[in-house]
């Protein structure tokens, strides 16, 4: 094997990365400040890429067509959490995490009639033929992605690190009782970050969406891909997810390439489960978080 | 209830099932009917897990494909008498919980989840990729049925009555383990693990149990399967089929142990009244598509409004 | 107010039509409508029914008792799951007491009620590729299939590839039946013309990105890739085919039969060749063809009502004609139409010319296939 | 004097970068009722559950009966004869009083998985002696009368006791007492009192953790002061009561 090809396997892996780092990060807000695994996080994304679709096909602009699909994945996480998280926030995590698996249900099963099984072509946000980058070839779409992806984590550290309400969403994870003590509605920051979590979904399917083509059923395995990503780097961690994502793609790009591509997508499922029990062997450096 | 009425009851039940085996015609209620069984059989062994160890396994659909690969394997590929493949089947199923829990047991209850969905997942994987042994995703044909005292169990009627008498029996076993001392301690368990520690019970050794005991009655439940359909390819044994059982559980009321056949039963007569209900709406949609929402919006309520389940329990889910 | 117009119109109809009081013929139908393989059962459905409704506007089926009954087709939705199909062949065989069934869509499905079909002896037309399902024909007495075997095709394309001296091959298949008997049969057939496959690489149907199975064969130095999957994967393929910049002839397999798969790929699918029945190229055919005719009349009356052709409610068409054509002989007895059904001889459908006999439950040979070739985003008969 | 019963050597406990427990050791001796004490934050529950297994010492140890106890495994050290009650109340979801005693009395009992399922009549026989002595124990802690009723709906108080009579179902010859007099009032401590003065009477060792400094002065034999983590002083209560450095830790608490 030449270094062009271990140089494509990186390109591939760090793009398809990228799509696995943004919707990882949904993830990541929404644990971050409830301590939910919410299993609907990839449905967001279907909607994010099927809204977009449908815009566009209906010859909406692209901005327009992208903020319409982004509004769809906020509405989608508000209402997720006003009617099934809500209700339950005293009940134990694994609880909601049914409920979640419910809403991803629904969700998926809602999608399936309004869009059908086919799946839908998106073109390319900046049409062109694919960059050459020393040998690797890397389309233009996936250079949207890791902009996404760079884009959304820059503007979440700023929003965690710089500003006050991040610094409240922080408390809120760090101890919800104690916010509350303090005069935080964190009731209105858990619906904050479903609101963007859901948001964050949309986004992701948006700019995957030329890639993967959109389909009603993309969230499923998508969403799997990123939760993974997210425990990579810790479960609370947005730059964590960052580095997660690009290292479950790279990863699967890997074996693909020079082991077998018969497993390539159980590669993710492997990863989960050693990271699982190293950590139930305390021999991972650095923790998946526990529920609070 | 204490075990004699629960025996009396089930008895009178294992009687309803062979009258109706034996009167009514149609093999497609009486199919309805098996699958109901099977169905109730594997979540039976998830609602332990659920129930009485206070975990969630999103990955139980690979013990039931354990359990029908185990079987069909053993019976196609090697020859063995079906029986020897059905005990191989439950053994398979014991041991791959064990594998599976040992480890991860240790892990808290979300983790453990995805950690099981994941080896749901894998296994699927295996039983695609590995052509060789398993047929690969065009799956495995001429599995022989069971038989049972030289009557061939090749007809809807009787699978209805070996299969529903294995779940009848399993379901009276389960009770009177339930409510014995080793049930005692596994609701302990689920009540407060450090209170159940202090009083002596080795907590992690009876979640694996019970998760071992899980994995069995699943795979029990994919090794009848296997007979009776005679046809096994991966495609049925997905995450797809994890969640369906969680939601049968769900719905019969997590800690209650006929509930869990109770859902099945829900879960497969919803699917087919859709069936014969939505081309009946003229709808130009097919109804697995409806019966996908409702399966999400009724696990949703079900876990908001009524987490005792349809048998009415008090106690909550996980 | 509609109904009350109707009424009178349709009992005058049923006086001057000479058969109109007989009683119906019952056909079941398993369509893979929801699920997986729904891309391939909606279009199955929409045949089935486009027939149903053209047989009872000529006044239904002529039975050997020489009057017309209507057909009644009850169609089911198995949504691409084995659980599903079986409890739906078994609700069309003691409740709606079908005489006969068409489908599945699916090899997997069409396994699963094998054993029940066999067993109430329900003659099954399916509409699913695996030779499996009606091989050996003498156990599977019951069932009959119309797709083209997955050797039938493939042998096709292997003879192309051989004719134009491409004996370095790479395969890339997706991970379930339809990628894995694909490569059983190109693996066999091969062997037997003496090409050499340099690489076998698997992908998923979810998968989001083909390119590095695609960099491995890249590397292996192929002549020409083969490719055997459905959309949108093989569309994902086709498209990271043209990204890597991979010149060498690219073969995609009877599975990308439909728009969807171009529209998907975009202007990577040029080129793209693949085999399959003829029913894609109907109008370029040779009017010495049989079947050009029958081709031509099914895609413009299916382009009419449901949109662009393709070849999976082409199977459909052939397995609801024939359970017709045997019901035409042996009028509602499972027995006697499955009888009629093995006797079927020089049937122009379709998939092809179908010559039923005891021992060969599929009736196709190679006639039945044509090399297709994406030019410009149309179909092009490949010389 | 004989060896002690439990002999704990240079106990700590680290949790981050903080010592909650260091360099703790102490003595207690068959027969005796001690008394861990000492202000909010002094390590007590953390002393209490080391040697109940519940926490890993970061170091040191314990040794029960001469041999070295088990860390961390909480179920291998009550297998040992060491029975315990926590600081807030554990109960089991939705079971009867007599259930709930029954638990304690798992470790009687020998019948296997297979046997349950079965139900052998070594099992019911078995069955009829656990509910035998589970009764004798509910009596004992005097909740006789409420044997039938959900765990749960006993008053605090009577929880309180209830947890005691699990404990002392598995047969303990060391019982520890996590704060037992947390939430009651004047009337239930008197009757807590009694009843580990009973408790003693029977044979049982009591190490108990409290800060409530009356009630332990007047129960126990012998009392371990923690401070910060540290042994601040040892002895009977009337010399723990003189001792300059304790009256210094709790100045301005007026029980001393």
């Amino acid at each position: 094997m030449g270094p062009a090809e271990l140089g494509q396997y990186l390109a591939s892996g760090v793009v398809v990365g990228g799509i696995y780092s943004l919707i990882g990060l949904g993830f990541v807000i929404v644990f971050g400040v409830t301590r939910i695994v919410n299993f609907a996080q990839g449905e967001f994304v279907a909607l994010g890429a099927l809204v977009l679709a449908t815009l566009s096909a209906r010859g909406v602009g692209l901005p327009l067509a992208f903020t319409g699909a982004v509004a769809a994945g906020v509405a989608a996480g508000m209402l997720l959490e006003r009617v099934a998280v809500r209700p339950l926030r005293a009940m134990p995590s694994l609880a909601i995490l049914i409920v979640t698996i419910g809403a991803s249900i629904a969700l998926r099963g809602g999608a399936l009639l309004v869009w059908g099984t086919d799946p839908f072509a998106v073109p390319a946000f900046w049409a062109g033929p694919p960059l050459v980058l020393g040998g690797a070839v890397i389309v233009r779409q996936g250079l949207w992605v890791l902009g996404a992806a760079a884009c959304v984590f820059a503007l979440l550290w700023a929003f965690f690190t710089r500003t006050y309400a991040g610094a409240a969403f922080r408390a809120c994870a760090a101890n919800a009782r104690g916010a509350r003590l303090c005069g935080m509605r964190v009731d209105r920051m858990r619906l904050a970050a479903f609101a963007l979590a859901g948001g964050l979904g949309a986004v992701a399917g948006a700019v995957i969406a030329p890639i993967t083509y959109a389909t009603y059923d993309m969230g499923l395995m998508l969403g799997l891909k990123g939760f993974v990503a997210a425990v990579i780097g810790g479960l609370v961690s947005p730059a964590g997810a960052i580095a997660g994502g690009v290292a479950l793609g790279v990863v699967e790009a890997l074996a693909a390439g020079l082991v077998s591509s018969a497993y390539k997508d159980a590669v993710a499922f492997v990863v989960l489960i050693a990271l699982c029990l190293a950590q139930a062997a305390g021999w991972v450096p650095w923790r998946v978080a526990e529920e609070g | 209830m204490d075990a004699q009425r629960r025996w009396r009851l089930l008895g009178a039940v294992g009687l309803v099932v062979a009258a109706v085996s034996y009167a009514v015609p149609s093999s497609y209620v009486l199919g309805i009917l098996v699958f109901v069984a099977l169905n109730g059989l594997a979540a039976l062994g998830l609602s332990l897990v659920m129930g009485f160890a206070g975990q969630v396994s999103l990955g139980q659909a690979a013990f039931f494909a354990i359990g029908a690969y185990a079987s069909g394997l053993f019976s196609t590929g090697l020859g063995w008498n079906p029986w020897l493949g059905v005990v191989a089947a439950v053994a398979a199923g014991a041991v791959a919980a064990v594998a599976i829990g040992l480890p991860v047991f240790r892990l808290s209850g979300l983790l453990l989840a995805m950690a099981t969905l994941g080896f749901g997942v894998i296994v699927y994987y295996v039983l695609n990729n590995w052509a060789a042994v398993t047929g690969g995703p065009s799956g495995l044909t001429g599995i022989p049925p069971l038989s049972v005292g030289g009557i061939a169990i090749d007809t809807d009627a009787r699978a209805l009555v070996l299969v529903g008498f294995v779940l009848l029996l399993a379901l009276g076993l389960a009770g009177n383990l339930v409510d014995s001392r080793v049930g005692r301690a596994l609701r302990a368990i689920h009540g407060s693990e450090a209170a159940a520690a202090s009083a002596g019970i080795d907590v992690m050794r009876l979640k694996l149990a019970v998760f071992a005991a899980a994995g069995g009655l699943t795979a029990l439940a994919g090794a009848l399967y296997a007979h009776y359909v005679r046809f096994i390819n991966p495609s049925p044994f997905g995450i797809g089929y994890s969640i369906e059982l969680v939601v049968m559980v769900v719905l019969g009321g997590v800690s209650s142990l006929p509930g869990a056949v109770l859902g099945a039963a829900a879960v497969v007569l919803l699917v087919e009244a859709l069936r014969a209900l939505v081309p009946a709406l003229g709808a130009s949609h097919g109804a697995a598509e409806y019966e996908i929402v409702l399966f999400g919006l009724v696990l949703m309520a079900f876990m908001i409004f009524l987490p005792g389940g349809l048998a009415g329990g008090r106690r909550r889910a996980a | 107010m509609r109904r009350l117009l109707f009424l009178p119109l349709a009992l005058l109809l049923a006086a001057t039509l000479p058969a109109a009081a007989s009683e119906p013929y019952t056909v079941g139908a398993i369509f893979s409508i929801t699920g997986p393989g729904s891309s391939l059962g909606i279009p199955e459905r929409d045949t089935a029914r486009m027939l149903e409704a053209e047989i009872n506007a000529r006044g239904g089926v002529k039975g050997p008792d020489g009057r017309l009954h209507p057909l009644k087709l009850v169609i089911y939705d198995d949504a691409s799951d084995e659980t599903k199909a079986v409890l739906a062949a078994k609700k069309l065989i003691d409740e709606d007491r079908v005489i006969a069934i068409v489908g599945t869509t699916l090899s997997g499905t069409s396994l699963a009620i094998l054993d029940t079909t066999q067993r109430a002896e329900v003659p099954v037309v399916s509409c699913a590729a695996a030779a499996k399902i009606v091989e050996p024909a003498a156990e599977r007495k019951w069932v009959f299939k119309t797709p083209q075997s997955d050797a039938l095709i493939v042998g096709v394309l292997v003879d192309h590839l051989k004719a134009r001296g491409l004996v370095r091959v790479a395969w890339a298949g997706v991970d379930y039946a339809f990628g894995q008997l694909g490569w059983l049969a190109f693996e066999k057939a091969t062997q037997a013309a003496g090409l050499t496959v340099v690489a076998n690489e698997k992908f998923a149907q979810k998968d989001i990105d083909i390119t590095p199975q695609l960099t491995r064969i890249k590397a292996a130095a192929p002549q020409a890739v083969v490719v055997w999957s459905i959309p949108p994967s093989a569309s994902i393929a086709t498209r990271n085919y043209a990204d890597l910049g991979l010149k060498m002839p690219h073969f995609q397999s009877h599975g990308v039969g439909n728009k969807r798969y171009i529209e998907l790929a975009g202007p990577a699918a040029n080129g793209v060749s693949f085999p399959a029945g003829k029913l894609l190229v109907a109008e370029q055919l040779d009017d010495r063809d049989v079947q050009k005719p029958v081709l031509i009349a099914y895609a413009r009356d299916f382009e009419a009502k449901y949109g662009s052709r393709n070849t999976f409610g082409g199977h459909a068409w052939d397995a609801v004609k024939l359970v017709v054509r045997a019901l035409e002989t042996a009028g509602p007895d499972r027995a006697g139409v499955r009888t009629a059904l093995e006797s079927t001889k020089g049937f122009v459908g379709i998939t092809g010319v179908f010559d039923f006999s005891p021992t060969d439950h599929n009736g196709l040979d190679r006639r039945a296939v044509v090399m297709v070739q994406v030019v410009d985003g149309q179909w092009r008969l490949a010389k | 004097m004989s060896a002690a019963l439990l002999e704990a050597r240079g106990l700590g406990r680290d949790f981050g970068g903080l010592r909650a427990v260091n360099a703790v050791e102490f003595d207690v001796h068959a027969g005796q009722i001690k008394a861990l004490i000492g202000p909010n934050g002094a390590g007590k529950s953390t002393t209490l559950g080391m040697v109940a297994g519940a926490i890993v010492p970061s170091r040191g140890g314990v040794r029960f009966e001469g041999r070295p106890l088990p860390a961390g495994r909480p179920h291998a050290v009550a297998a040992r004869g060491i029975a315990r009650t926590f600081q807030l109340v554990q109960l089991f979801g939705d079971m009867t009083v007599l259930e709930t005693v029954l638990v304690g009395c798992d470790r009687a009992g020998r019948a296997g998985w297979a046997a349950c399922a079965l139900r052998m009549p070594a099992m019911r026989r078995e069955e009829t002696r656990l509910h035998a002595r589970a009764q004798e124990i509910l009596a004992l802690v005097g909740l006789e009368a409420r044997a039938a009723l959900p765990a749960e709906a006993l008053p605090y108080g009577e929880q309180r006791l209830l947890e005691v009579a699990r404990a002392l179902a598995t047969a303990p010859r060391l019982l520890l007492l996590d704060e037992p007099g947390a939430g009651l009032d004047a009337g239930e401590r008197t009757r807590l009192a009694g009843l580990v003065r009973t408790v003693r009477a029977h044979g049982t060792t009591v190490l108990l953790v409290d800060h409530h400094v009356a009630f332990v002065m007047d129960l126990a034999d012998d009392v371990l002061v923690l401070c910060h983590g540290e042994k601040l002083a040892e002895g009977t209560p009337d010399v723990v009561r003189r001792d300059p450095a304790v009256v210094a830790a709790y100045l301005g608490e007026d029980a001393l």
